[in-house]
C-alpha cells in the first residue's frame, strides 16, 4: 500500500470468476474517473489450459481490441512507465476460481466465537463450509470425519476470551491435530491453521498444531465478549490466501507477479466496495450477489459490515437446492399461472443439470424469476441470522427492565432503516426488464419504508472493490457513474390491515405527472414514473396502523430518486401475506405484474 | 460469448480412454507400468487412519485434568483393547477405586493435561483402489496410485447416481423411445448393466436393485422419483457416494426423453461386453459426468480422446435442444446468425436456426443446444 | 420399565394427595400422617447421603489442594465437631447415667457439656449458639448493606413507567419512616394506599398465575407429561 | 384423553351423591347431629330457643359414658342455638343435655339428645375447588390433546428463558462454571421441582458445551434427585463421561450456612453464569448482589412475589411467578407443555370475568340494589 496512485489515469482490474473472467478498463476523464471498456473470455483455470492467465490474457485482450490501448506485451500484462506506449497504470484482481477460498472455522460456542470466526471468514470473502464448535452436537469423531471430508483450504481456529476457556479451545485444536488434515489443492505442503483464540492458550494450541499444520497465531477475534476484532484475522486470512491457496491454484503465481495490489478473493472486494458505498454516503446499505451456485449477501448497518454466503443457492448449480429448501409450493405462490408440478420439478432438474441454458419461453422466465426470488428470500434470511448483535453480554438492569427484558443478539438488519439496495448476479442484471430486477428484489428482501432500489449493470463491483482498497475515491466515481443502474425508490408502509382497506396517500409534483394526490389501497402495487436522476418531495401519509418510519399512522415527507424503473409504492403491507386463496393469488399477482409492467404478456 | 453453448457429452465408440486411479493417501502400488489389469484387480492400497473416540478421564476419575497422566494404566502410543481399564485412581486405602476404561481397541493417541481428555485412535482402515476398467496400466504416479489406459466406448451421461461398478451390457427394450418398466427387468439382468430407452419408472429401478442389477442407462428420470428414491431431495448436484444397490446412468435429463439414437445403438452394439460405469455427478466447478466405459478391440475409426476439446458449433453441425419447449428434440444447424435476437421472453440473445428431425425449423438461442459428438 | 415403575408410583402417590384434600374422613387422615412419617425416614437417610456428599467434595479439594481447600479443612472440621460434640453428649448420658460427678466447674460445665444430648447446655448448643447463630446474623445483616448497593445501581428511570415506578418506591420508603410530625398524615396513608390497592392487586394477580401454574405443572408431573424429573425428557 | 375426563366426572358425580346421605338425627327437643365434612371426630348439638323466656346463657353437658353422668362441656351465649363439638371418637355414641340459664338466675333444661359423629368420604366445604380444579384439568388436557393433535400454539417468548443458551455459552467462552442454586425449598415444594426441571434442561446445555456445573443444595433429598437428573442428562447428549458426580453436592440446611457457602463459591470459582430457580426468601437479594458484582449473568425465577423486586434490580433477567413453571414447556418446545400453557392462559381469562363480575356486583351491592352474597358464597371455602 506505500505505492502512490495520486497520478493514476489508466486502471485495468479483472475478476476471474470460476466460469468468466472479466475485465474492466477505467480511465481518467478531466476529474473523474470512468468506465471506458470491458472484455470478458471463459475462465482457464481447469483443464484443458490450467493457467488463469490464459482468460485474464483473452478478457484483456478483448478490451484491447475495443479500447484501441495497447494493453498486453506477448502474453503478460503491460504497465505504462516511460517510453512504453499504452498500457495500464494500475493493474488489480480478484479472483474466485476454483471455487474461491473455502475455509472451515471453530470457535468454543457456536452462536459466539464461532458466529465470530465465521464472521471473520466471510468478511474475508470465504465460504465457511463448516463450523466446528464445543457445542455443535458432534462428538469428537464425528468432528474429525468433517474435517477429512471437506478439505477445506484453511481453517480459522478461534475460542475463549482472552483470559477465557483454555481447555475447549485445547480440545478443538487436539482433534484438529487428530484429523491431520490436508489442503484441498497440491500435496507436499500443511494446511495452514490461523489461530485468534484465547491468548492464554496459545502455548497449548502450539503443542498440538504446530507439527501437523502450518500455524498461524494472530490476536483472539473475541477478546471480551463484548468486542469483536476480526480486522488481524481478516487480514491473516488475505495473506494466506495469497501465499497458499492462490499460489497453488495453476497460473496465479504469475498472475500475482502481474497485478500491483495483493489479489482478494471476489465476495471480499465486493464487500470492499459496498463499505466505502456506505460510509462515503453515511448510508445503510445491502448488496446482494446472486450466481449461480452461491448467493451473497453484504449489509452495512450502524457502520457495521457484515457478509454471508449461501452457498448452496443460487440460479444454476444450486437451483435445485432452492426448490428443496424452500419447498415448491413457496416458488409457485409467485406465479401467475397454475403448472403441473412435476413438469416443474424436471425442469428445474435440467437447469441444475445443464446450468448455462436460458429460459426462451415468457413461462420459463416467469418460473426462473420466481425461483430468484425465493433463492434471494432464503439468502437474506441467513444475512438476518448471522448479523447480529454479540452475544453473552452482561446486561445492566435497571428498574425500567422490569417490564422488559430484552435479550442480546438481536438481528442488526433493520429494513426499516436500509437506504439502498443494490443486487447484481444474472438473474438480477440480466432479467429483460429492469423493472424484474426490482420486484424480484422487492419481493426477495421486502425493504419497508423509503429504500433506494439499483443493480450492478455488469457486475464490476469486485473490481470496483479491489479498487477502493487504493482509491476509494476513483472506485466510488466509477460505482456511481458506471456501475449502477438506478431503478428507483420503493415506498414501502409497514403494518397490516383489512384487505382493500387504504394503506398510503401520497402527495407530490411529479415531473410529468403533474401534481399527484392518490390513495393506495392494501393489496395494491403503484408504479409512479420518474426518470433517473430527478428527485421529487413527496408528503406520504400512511393510512391508520402503518408506519413509514415516523410512526404509525403519522405523516412523513421525503425525498424519492428516480430511476429507469421509477417509484414503486408497495403497499402489499409488512409483514407481506401473499393471498391463500388461489383466484385472490393469481388476481392479485397479475394485478402488480400489470401495474408495473413487468410481463410482456398478462395471464 | 463465443462459448455460449454446453460443449455436448462424449459419445465414441472407440477410443482411448484413460482413468487416474488415485489413492487418498499415499500407499502401495501393486502394480508396474506396462501390467495388463482386469476391473476388478486391486492396484493400489493404503490404510486410512482410524476414527477416533475420546474418553474424559479427568472426570470419570474425578480429577482435576492437570492429574490425569499421574494416573494413566496405559500411556500415548499404548495399544488398548475395547474395555480395558486406560486409567484408575484408587481411593480409601485402595478400598475401592475409579477407572476409565477404552470404548473401542485400537492405540492411545494423546493424553491432555488441559482438557482431561484422551483420544483413542481405532486401528487404520484399510483402502484399496481397483482397476476399475480393463486395460494396461500405463503411467504409475509414485506411491498414489496408477493411470489405466484401455480402448473402447466411451459415453458420458448427463446425471447418475451410484459409485463405480462393472457387468455385461444387456439392452433390454427395443428401441430408444421406450420407457424401461418394471416388467422388461427379469432374473436374467442380475449382475448385469441395463439399457433401457427414454425412461426408467421408480418401479423398475426398486425391482433392479432387487434383482441385484449392477448398473441401469436410460435416457430420463423423474425428479420426483429420484425424491423417493433417495429419500431426500437432492439440493446440490454432487452425487456418487449413494449406496442404493444399483448405479443409474441417465444420458438425456429429467423426464421423460428419448435416448439419443447414437448412444443406443451404440450401447445395442455392445451389447453382452462388459462394461465399467460410474454414476458420479458434480456439475461445478471441476464438472464430472457420469460415465460407461467398454473397452473392446473391434475395429474402427479411433475418435479423438476423452477430455479432449470437442468441435465447433457449424452449420449442419448435429445438436440437441436442452431447454423447453423444444426440450430433447434433435436436429441439424441450419443458420448461425450473428447479431443478437430478441426471444419471447425478451431476452437479447445469439440463436441459431435448427432444423428438427421431424422436420420443424426453430430459431433457438444458442445457449440452448448442446452438439452431439459422436464418433 | 425403569421409567415406568417411578412415574406410576408418582402418579398414585400424586392422585392420593389430592383426592386427601377432599377427603375428610379419619382414613385419610390417617394415611397422610402414614406418608409424612415415611418422609422423615426417607429424609434421615438423605442426610447421610448429603453428609456423604459434604465430606467427599471438600476432601476432593483438600486431597488435590484445589484453590480454597483451606475452607475445606475448615468446613470439615466444622463438621467432625458438630459430629462429635452431639455424639459425645448423647455417648455422655449413656455411660455418665443421669449422676452429677463433681461440684463446680468440672462438675456443672462439663456434666452439662457431656450429658445433655443436644439440649440446651450441651456442648452441641454451644457450639450453635455461640457460633451459628451469631454467623447467621451476620449474613443476614448484609441484607441491608445489599440493598443499598441494589437500590443505588438500580434506581434509574428511563422509562415513563420506571419513572412511576421510582415515585411509587420514594412514596413507599418515606411512608414507612416516621415523619407524621414533619410532612403529616397523608404521606403514610398514601404509601399505605399504594401498598393496599395497586401493589395488592398486582400481587394477587401474579398469585393467581402461580397458582394455576402450580397446579398445571403439579397435573403434568402427576400424570407424566412432565418427566424431566426423572432426568431427560423421553 | 376423553376416558380421563368421564372419570373425572363420575368421581365427582359419586362424591357428591355420598355426601347427600343424611345423618341420623333424634327426633328429640335436643338434636345431636354428626358435623358435616369432617373426620369423624365432631358433632353438632343444636337446640330450640326456649319460648317466652329470656335466655342469659346455655350450659352444654356431654355425658361421660364411664361415670354415666353429665359433665358440663361448655357454656354458650343466650342467642345461640346450635354447637360443635369436635375431637370426639369417631362412631361412638355421646349424650348431650342442655340447660338454660334464664335472666332472673333460674336454669331450665332445655333437653337431651344423643348422636354419633362419623367420617365422610368428601368434604363438602371444598365443592368449589373441586369443581375448580376439575374444571381447570380438563381446560388443560383439552388444550394438551388439541397440541398432540399438531395444532399450532402460539406462546410468547421470554427473555430470560431465551437468554439460558447465550448465558450458558458465555460461561464456556470465559471457561468459568455455571452455578445453579434451586432454592431453599424442600422437595415437596412445588417450585423447587420446578427448578429441578429446569435444572435438567440446563445440564443438557451444559453437557452439550462442556461447561463445569456447580449446584449447592439445601436438601439432601433434593440433592439427591438433582444428582440423578443431571447425571441422565450428560447421558442423554453422550456425554455420561463428562458429568461429574461432585458437581451436586450438599451444603447445610442452615438458611445463612448456606448463603455463606453459595456466596464464598461465587467469590472463589467467579462462575459467568447463575442460575437462581426455585424457592427464595431473605437471601435472594444476598445471592444476587453478590452474584452482581462478580460480574455474573444471573437468570432467577421465584414465584415468591416478596422476592421478585431483588431478583429484578440485580439479575440480567427474571421468570416472575407462573413463568418459572412455564419454563420446561419454553424451553423443551414440547407440544403437550405448550398445550399446558395454553390451558393457564385460558384459565386467567376465566378468572378474570369473575374478577369483572365480582367487581361489579361488588359495586351494585355498594348501592343498596341487589344482594349479591350468593356470588361471593361460591367461591368461599369453609374450614
Amino acid at each position: 500500500m506505500a505505492q502512490d496512485y495520486s497520478h493514476v489515469k489508466t486502471i485495468l482490474a479483472t475478476d476471474c470468476g470460476s466460469t468468466t473472467t472479466k475485465a474492466i478498463l477505467i480511465e481518467k476523464e478531466g476529474e473523474e474517473y470512468r468506465l471506458k471498456v470491458r472484455g470478458e473470455a471463459p475462465t482457464t483455470v481447469e483443464k484443458p489450459a490450467e493457467d488463469v492467465t490464459r482468460g485474464v490474457l483473452n478478457a484483456v485482450g478483448e478490451v484491447e481490441e475495443l479500447s484501441g490501448r495497447t494493453l498486453l506485451k506477448k502474453v503478460k500484462v503491460l504497465h505504462s512507465g516511460k517510453g512504453i506506449k499504452g498500457g495500464t497504470d494500475v493493474y488489480l484482481s480478484t479472483s474466485s476460481a476454483g471455487g474461491g477460498l473455502q475455509m472451515m472455522v471453530a470457535g468454543v460456542v457456536k452462536s459466539m466465537t464461532g458466529e465470530s470466526a465465521q464472521r471473520a471468514a466471510l468478511g474475508a470473502g470465504a465460504i465457511v463450509m463448516d463450523v466446528l464448535a464445543s457445542n455443535d452436537g458432534r462428538l469428537g469423531h464425528e468432528k474429525i470425519e468433517a474435517i477429512r471430508r471437506l478439505r477445506p483450504d484453511m481453517i480459522l481456529l478461534s475460542g475463549g476470551i482472552d483470559g477465557g476457556t483454555i481447555s475447549h479451545v485445547v480440545e478443538l485444536a487436539e482433534l484438529i491435530g487428530a484429523a491431520d488434515p490436508k489442503p484441498r489443492f497440491g500435496s507436499g505442503y500443511d494446511l495452514p491453521v490461523i489461530y485468534a483464540g484465547n491468548k492464554d492458550a496459545r502455548g497449548n494450541v502450539k503443542g498440538s498444531l504446530e507439527a501437523k499444520t502450518d500455524l498461524y497465531v494472530v490476536d483472539n477475534i473475541r477478546p471480551v465478549l463484548e468486542r469483536e476484532n476480526l480486522g488481524p484475522a481478516r487480514h491473516e486470512i488475505h495473506n494466506l490466501f495469497m501465499e497458499h491457496v492462490m499460489a497453488q491454484a495453476p497460473g496465479y503465481s504469475k498472475l500475482m507477479e502481474w497485478t500491483d495490489e495483493p489479489i482478494m478473493p471476489t465476495p471480499g472486494a465486493v464487500g470492499e466496495i459496498i463499505q466505502t458505498i456506505a460510509s462515503t454516503y453515511g448510508i445503510e446499505a445491502i448488496g446482494v450477489d446472486i450466481g449461480g451456485a452461491t448467493t451473497d449477501v453484504f449489509s452495512v448497518f450502524g457502520g457495521v459490515f457484515n457478509r454471508t454466503v449461501s452457498a448452496n443457492l443460487g440460479m444454476s448449480y444450486s437451483v435445485s437446492n432452492v426448490v428443496a429448501e424452500t419447498g415448491l409450493p413457496n416458488i409457485m405462490r409467485w406465479v401467475p399461472f397454475s403448472v403441473d408440478e412435476r413438469a416443474i420439478r424436471d425442469r428445474v432438474r435440467n437447469k441444475m443439470i445443464r446450468p448455462t441454458t436460458i429460459p426462451q419461453t415468457l413461462e420459463d422466465l416467469i418460473v426462473e424469476q420466481a425461483i430468484a426470488r425465493e433463492a434471494l428470500r432464503l439468502a437474506f434470511e441467513q444475512h438476518k441470522s448471522l448479523a447480529v448483535g454479540l452475544k453473552g453480554i452482561q446486561q445492566q438492569r435497571t428498574i425500567s427492565d422490569a417490564f422488559a427484558q430484552t435479550a442480546t443478539g438481536g438481528t442488526l438488519v433493520n429494513m426499516m432503516n436500509l437506504d439502498m439496495l443494490v443486487g447484481s448476479g444474472g438473474a438480477l442484471s440480466h432479467a429483460p426488464r429492469r423493472a424484474q430486477a426490482g420486484l424480484m428484489l422487492i419481493d426477495g428482501f421486502m425493504p419497508e419504508c423509503v429504500t433506494f432500489l439499483a443493480v450492478d449493470s455488469i457486475f464490476m463491483m469486485p473490481q470496483l472493490g479491489v479498487l477502493s482498497k487504493v482509491m476509494p475515491k476513483a472506485a466510488t466515481q466509477v460505482f456511481d457513474r458506471d456501475c449502477l443502474v438506478r431503478l428507483g425508490s420503493c415506498v414501502a408502509p409497514v403494518g397490516s390491515g383489512k384487505e382493500g382497506s387504504n394503506c398510503l396517500h401520497i402527495e407530490a409534483d411529479f415531473p410529468g405527472l403533474g401534481h399527484i394526490s392518490e390513495d393506495v389501497k392494501l393489496g395494491e402495487m403503484r408504479l409512479l414514473p420518474l426518470p433517473v436522476g430527478e428527485k421529487v418531495r413527496a408528503k406520504l401519509d400512511p393510512a391508520r396502523g402503518f408506519d413509514l418510519g415516523a410512526g404509525k399512522g403519522d405523516a412523513r415527507e421525503v425525498t424519492l430518486e428516480g430511476g429507469v424503473v421509477g417509484v414503486v409504492l408497495d403497499c402489499r403491507g409488512r409483514p407481506f401475506q401473499i393471498p391463500e386463496d388461489e383466484t385472490k393469488r393469481v388476481n392479485a399477482i397479475t394485478g402488480w405484474l400489470q401495474n408495473l409492467d413487468i410481463y410482456p404478456k398478462v395471464f | 460469448m463465443a462459448h455460449a453453448y454446453t460443449p455436448g457429452l462424449k459419445v465414441l465408440g472407440k477410443t482411448i480412454i484413460r482413468k487416474e486411479r488415485i489413492l487418498p493417501l499415499a500407499g502401495e502400488v501393486l502394480v508396474k507400468k506396462g501390467d495388463t489389469v482386469k476391473a476388478e484387480d486391486i492396484v493400489a492400497r493404503t490404510f486410512l487412519p482410524g476414527n477416533v473416540e475420546t474418553v474424559n478421564v479427568a472426570n470419570s476419575l474425578g480429577l482435576p485434568p492437570e492429574e490425569v497422566p499421574k494416573f494413566m494404566v496405559k500411556q500415548e502410543g499404548d495399544a488398548v483393547e475395547e474395555g480395558e481399564v486406560i486409567a484408575e485412581m484408587k481411593q480409601f486405602f485402595g478400598l475401592y477405586s475409579s477407572r476409565a476404561i477404552s470404548p473401542v481397541k485400537g492405540s492411545i493417541e494423546t493424553v491432555s493435561s488441559i482438557t482431561g481428555q484422551i483420544i483413542v485412535r481405532e486401528p487404520p482402515n484399510p483402502v484399496v483402489m481397483d482397476a476399475y476398467v480393463d486395460g494396461k496400466v500405463v503411467e504409475v504416479h509414485g506411491k498414489e496410485g496408477v493411470t489405466v489406459e484401455t480402448t473402447g466406448t466411451f459415453i458420458q451421461g448427463i446425471f447418475g447416481i451410484g459409485g463405480e461398478t462393472q457387468g455385461e451390457i444387456a439392452v433390454v427394450t427395443d428401441s430408444s423411445e421406450r420407457v424401461l418398466a418394471d416388467e422388461d427387468i427379469t432374473e436374467e439382468c442380475a449382475g448385469k448393466i441395463i439399457v433401457g430407452g427414454s425412461l426408467v419408472t421408480a418401479a423398475a429401478l426398486k425391482k433392479a436393485i432387487q434383482l441385484g442389477v449392477k448398473g441401469v442407462i436410460v435416457g430420463g428420470f423423474h425428479d420426483w422419483d429420484l425424491k423417493s428414491f433417495l429419500g431426500f431431495d437432492l439440493g446440490v448436484a454432487i452425487t456418487g457416494h449413494e449406496n442404493l444397490g444399483v448405479t443409474l446412468v441417465i444420458t438425456e435429463g429429467f423426464g421423460d426423453m428419448a435416448m439419443a439414437e447414437a448412444t443406443f445403438n451404440l450401447l445395442k452394439a455392445r451389447e453382452g461386453l462388459q462394461a465399467s460405469i460410474n454414476g458420479a455427478t458434480q456439475i461445478r466447478a471441476g464438472v464430472i459426468r457420469p460415465e460407461i466405459i467398454v473397452p473392446h478391440t473391434e475395429k474402427g475409426k479411433l475418435a479423438a480422446g476423452a477430455g479432449e476439446e470437442g468441435s465447433n458449433l457449424e452449420i449442419g453441425t448435429r445438436v440437441r435442444a436442452i431447454r423447453e419447449p423444444f426440450f430433447g428434440k434433435l436436429g441439424e444447424v441450419t443458420s448461425l446468425p450473428v447479431e443478437l435476437q430478441i426471444l419471447e421472453s425478451e431476452a437479447k440473445v445469439r440463436v441459431l436456426g435448427v432444423k428438427f428431425d421431424d422436420g420443424a425449423e426453430e430459431v433457438i438461442p444458442r445457449a440452448n443446444v448442446e452438439i452431439i459428438e459422436a464418433g | 420399565m425403569r421409567r415406568e415403575v417411578p412415574l406410576f408410583i408418582c402418579f398414585i402417590m400424586g392422585a392420593l394427595m389430592a383426592v386427601q384434600f377432599f377427603v375428610p374422613h379419619q382414613f385419610s387422615i390417617t394415611l397422610y400422617q402414614y406418608m409424612l412419617r415415611w418422609l422423615i425416614i426417607v429424609l434421615t437417610f438423605a442426610m447421610l447421603l448429603g453428609i456423604g456428599s459434604l465430606i467427599k467434595v471438600h476432601s476432593y479439594k483438600v486431597r488435590f489442594k484445589r484453590e480454597g481447600w483451606g475452607y475445606s479443612i475448615v468446613a470439615l472440621i466444622g463438621l467432625a465437631m458438630s459430629i462429635v460434640t452431639g455424639m459425645a453428649g448423647i455417648l455422655g448420658r449413656l455411660i455418665l447415667g443421669q449422676e452429677r460427678m463433681a461440684e463446680g466447674f468440672f462438675g456443672d460445665f462439663l456434666f452439662t457439656f457431656f450429658n445433655s444430648g443436644i439440649d440446651l447446655g450441651s456442648g452441641f448448643m454451644w457450639l450453635f449458639s455461640y457460633i451459628q447463630i451469631p454467623m447467621q446474623a451476620t449474613m443476614f445483616s448484609l441484607l441491608a448493606f445489599f440493598i443499598v448497593s441494589a437500590s443505588f445501581r438500580t434506581f434509574r428511570a428511563r422509562s415513563l413507567e420506571a419513572f412511576l415506578l421510582l415515585i411509587a418506591a420514594i412514596i413507599v420508603m418515606l411512608g414507612r419512616v416516621p415523619l407524621e410530625g414533619i410532612v403529616g398524615q397523608w404521606l403514610p396513608d398514601l404509601a399505605e394506599w399504594i401498598l393496599e390497592y395497586p401493589n395488592m392487586a398486582a400481587k394477587r394477580g401474579i398469585m393467581i398465575g402461580v397458582g394455576l401454574g402450580a397446579m398445571s405443572m403439579a397435573l403434568k408431573i402427576i400424570l407424566g407429561i412432565e418427566r424431566s424429573w426423572l432426568g431427560g425428557t423421553e | 384423553m376423553r376416558k380421563l375426563v368421564v372419570i373425572c366426572v363420575v368421581i365427582t358425580g359419586a362424591l357428591l351423591i355420598s355426601g347427600c346421605q343424611e345423618i341420623d338425627t333424634e327426633v328429640s327437643a335436643v338434636t345431636v347431629m354428626d358435623a358435616p365434612n369432617d373426620s369423624g371426630g365432631g358433632v353438632v348439638v343444636a337446640w330450640p330457643a326456649p319460648a317466652g323466656v329470656k335466655v342469659d346463657s346455655f350450659a352444654i353437658e356431654r355425658l361421660d359414658p364411664e361415670t354415666g353422668k353429665y359433665t358440663p362441656l361448655t357454656t354458650v351465649k343466650g342467642d345461640e342455638t346450635f354447637l360443635e363439638d369436635t375431637g370426639l371418637t369417631p362412631n361412638a355414641d355421646y349424650s348431650y343435655r342442655v340447660v338454660a340459664n334464664l335472666a332472673d338466675g333460674k336454669t331450665t333444661a332445655v333437653g337431651e339428645g344423643a348422636g354419633r359423629p362419623t367420617g365422610e368420604w368428601f368434604n363438602f366445604n371444598r365443592l368449589n375447588v373441586l369443581v375448580g380444579v376439575v374444571s381447570f384439568v380438563v381446560l388443560v388436557l383439552v388444550f394438551i390433546s388439541m397440541a398432540r393433535g399438531g395444532k399450532e400454539l402460539f406462546v410468547r417468548k421470554i427473555a430470560g428463558l431465551e437468554a439460558v443458551d447465550e448465558a450458558i455459552g458465555r460461561a464456556t467462552e470465559m471457561g468459568k462454571p455455571i452455578l445453579f442454586v434451586s432454592g431453599l425449598g424442600d422437595a415437596s415444594d412445588i417450585a423447587t421441582i420446578a427448578a429441578m426441571t429446569i435444572l435438567a434442561k440446563v445440564a443438557r446445555k451444559t453437557a452439550e458445551y462442556e461447561t463445569p456445573l456447580i449446584v449447592p443444595c439445601r436438601d439432601p433429598i433434593v440433592m439427591m434427585v438433582e444428582k440423578e437428573m443431571v447425571r441422565e442428562a450428560y447421558t442423554e447428549v453422550g456425554r455420561p463421561d463428562a458429568f461429574e458426580e461432585d458437581s451436586v453436592f450438599y451444603v447445610t440446611d442452615s438458611q445463612f450456612g448456606y448463603v455463606a457457602a453459595v456466596d464464598g463459591i461465587m467469590l472463589r470459582e467467579r462462575p459467568a453464569t447463575n442460575f437462581y430457580m426455585g424457592a427464595f426468601y431473605a437471601e435472594s437479594l444476598i445471592l444476587a448482589e453478590t452474584g452482581a458484582q462478580t460480574g455474573a449473568i444471573q437468570i432467577a425465577g421465584t414465584d415468591r412475589v416478596t422476592q421478585f423486586p431483588f431478583f429484578i434490580t440485580a439479575c440480567d433477567y427474571t421468570l416472575m411467578g407462573e413463568e418459572l413453571y412455564a419454563a420446561t414447556a419454553y424451553l423443551g418446545r414440547d407440544p403437550l407443555m405448550l398445550g399446558s400453557l395454553k390451558g393457564q392462559d385460558w384459565a386467567k381469562a376465566v378468572i378474570l370475568v369473575i374478577l369483572i363480575v365480582g367487581a361489579i356486583l361488588i359495586a351494585l351491592t355498594g348501592l343498596g340494589e341487589v344482594d349479591t352474597t350468593w356470588f361471593a358464597r361460591l367461591f368461599e371455602t369453609v374450614s
